[in-house]
């Protein structure tokens, strides 16, 4: 099955979530259970789609995250407070969860400062 | 209008050579009115940069008082002022600068009631202030009042840059951070730690943009300035979104003055923290 | 050794509660030593925060006096203090923030007969000049004394940032710029301009970095950062070669005390300028 | 014949020397003459070589330069005091001006500054 090769970075403390490490290089497959489950049992039964945003924070959550998930998730997606950009832009500019993921990319989660 | 007494050209002569800058600009800068939220470890530095450029008027906001456990980053403050307001401490140093300057000293708390009161005779709005709460207030009355915010924010060894409400597309706070985050989310410089040299760097570059705006060399493209001083490049600079269409403050024409005055602002951000400056 | 009077846990808890900091962090800082070169735009806001933070031992060399024309980007300095000394008006600035800070004023001239035992009684040397000779000596220095050189510059609305001499196989000056750059292609801050707020953005990541290396947090990696006011985006950061094995001073056995003192260090950077500071 | 996309930026001071623009986006052949000479006439008579950043400041100074050329080069490159990066690292590293340019890279020529 082919894989994309992924970039992941983060701040703003949301690495202390993730074993304090600031930068990950990931590998995941180019297709993906639309319902983003991430078990490997079972591929061959699920509807499958391009490997998008959505489904990378079902995997670090799943497969990645130390901590509580609502420190990262909530319902499906981030948490507020959270800014996720796709190589350097704000990912509202790219569609959200829905930008479908290419070689390469990444993805660098934020957490908002607030201090002063 | 455009005249300067002879000494501010002695003062002011290696900025006014700058390109961009002139006479005019000088000028500019001295008609111009900046009020700045917090003389903290943000605050202090962007006064001092904002008042040694020679800002016609500038306002402090501030009713804290000084603590010890302040001069590690708030470098205006001293030791001997100790105990006193820090919109008072920030002061005197700026003068003792600049003695020129016209500086208001305002020691009440920020809050939806007097908000818009206090940030009107201004040009422009600083956002150093450390709770989440106060930074939804400011972008609510900078929107009402049609000015820009030039935000900061630090913890730790990170700070993070932003100037929200600029121009006609610039987003506000609330385009990008729609939902306060979750109260057990938040943590307090209290608890968290800062260095004092983070902050500077980031009121630094505060004071910079705000420059660049009341001399018209701002870009005004949305952008965040993310800052990491252990990080490797330590600066990385986001793209951001446009105003949003969908956004309750900066797109929704009933947005005003009974909205912010409606709005319990620390309930809105998941309610009291003991440390929590409102 | 590793122990603090009850009031700096009050002065500094803010950073001591960092991760890498900590008591012992604080301990280092209290038994480390740093010079300041020139207490001028780059020099203040660095002096600033080192003193903020605690550094045991502050050496300040510079022998100009404080000018009106200094004010609008040296922050330290006073309206009362023009015609004084800058080290001392820098000193007493600090010492309002900072009263139990030692400082070393030295109001003499830098020159290659005394630089090398002026700056070595310290850990860490901070280059905040404003000229190419100064900037070779330094480095020259440095070199010799086998102790990392925090090297700032701003013009107009630009600077620079970079640690020289760090660890085993850090860059010197020289090795980045073997040969200056011809007289012609010189202006100095009275020509080109300087914004206030550029220099404090430079100083402040100094006094930073210098922090780091004190603390051992410096990833010891040569690069350069670029910063540019106005650009988009404001930062770059450089991958720098390392210590180059033809270089005439890092690399060089002979370089040592005659090489520096039999060094005209104008005359090889091309003459006298009127308004270098040597 | 091929051509190369590039990126040229300047700091410091240098873009000064080229009409006060920063940053330009140029288009030069893949093959160049050995000699760096850029004039158009006769190249089928040269020796050729990939193109390097040593052709490429040749390039600058022929056709790109507003001012003096001193201020910019000094016998066949750059003049002291100006650094000169390639993708962000400085072009010691990556073999001077003997580098061969890829599509698409960036070479960055700045002054280093020395006020205070
Ligand atoms: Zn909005
Ligand atoms: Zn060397």
């Amino acid at each position: 099955m082919s894989t994309l090769n992924l970039k992941i970075e983060f701040g703003g403390g949301l690495e202390l979530l993730f074993s304090n490490q600031r930068s990950y290089q990931i590998a995941l497959p180019s297709l993906v259970p639309k319902d983003n489950s991430t078990a490997e049992e079972s591929l061959a039964m699920k509807e499958m789609k391009a490997l998008d945003v959505d489904y990378l924070i079902h995997h670090m959550r799943d497969h990645m995250l130390q901590e509580r998930v609502e420190l990262f998730m909530e319902k499906d997606t981030v948490r507020p407070g959270i800014l996720v950009l796709i190589n350097d832009t704000d990912w509202e500019l790219e569609g959200e969860g829905d930008y479908k993921l290419q070689e390469g990319d990444e993805v660098v989660f934020i957490s908002t400062l607030h201090g002063g | 209008m455009c005249s300067l007494p002879l000494q501010d050209y002695q003062r002011y002569g290696r900025q006014m050579i700058l390109d961009g800058f002139g006479l005019s600009g000088q000028v500019k800068l001295k008609h111009a009115s900046v009020v700045v939220v917090d003389a903290g470890g943000l605050g202090c530095p962007a006064l001092q940069y904002l008042g040694a450029a020679g800002i016609g008027l500038i306002g402090i906001i501030d009713h804290d008082r000084v603590e010890l456990s302040n001069l590690q980053r708030q470098i205006l403050h001293t030791t001997e002022s100790v105990g006193s307001y820090k919109a008072e401490s920030a002061a005197q140093a700026l003068k003792r600068n600049n003695p020129d300057l016209n500086i208001d000293i305002m020691t009440v708390a920020l809050a939806p009631e007097n908000a818009l009161e206090l940030l009107r005779p201004y040009d422009i709005i600083l956002d150093c202030t450390d709770n989440i709460p106060t930074r939804y207030l400011l972008s609510d009355a900078a929107v009402v009042l049609e000015k820009p915010l030039v935000s900061g924010a630090a913890q730790k060894y990170e700070g993070q840059l932003c100037v929200y409400n600029l121009g006609p597309t610039g987003p506000c706070y609330r385009c990008i951070f729609p939902t306060p985050q979750p109260r057990e989310t938040v943590g307090s410089c209290e608890e968290l730690g800062i260095l004092g040299a983070v902050t500077g760097t980031i009121g630094n570059m505060q004071a910079l943009e705000t420059i660049k705006i009341l001399l018209g060399l701002h870009d005004q493209k949305p952008s965040l300035l993310m800052y990491s001083a252990l990080g490797s490049p330590p600066f990385r600079s986001i793209k951001l979104r446009a105003r949003k269409p969908t956004c309750s403050a900066c797109s929704n024409p009933d947005h005003g003055l009974s909205s912010i005055s409606n709005t319990d602002y620390v309930q809105f951000c998941g309610g009291v923290s003991p440390d929590w400056v409102i």
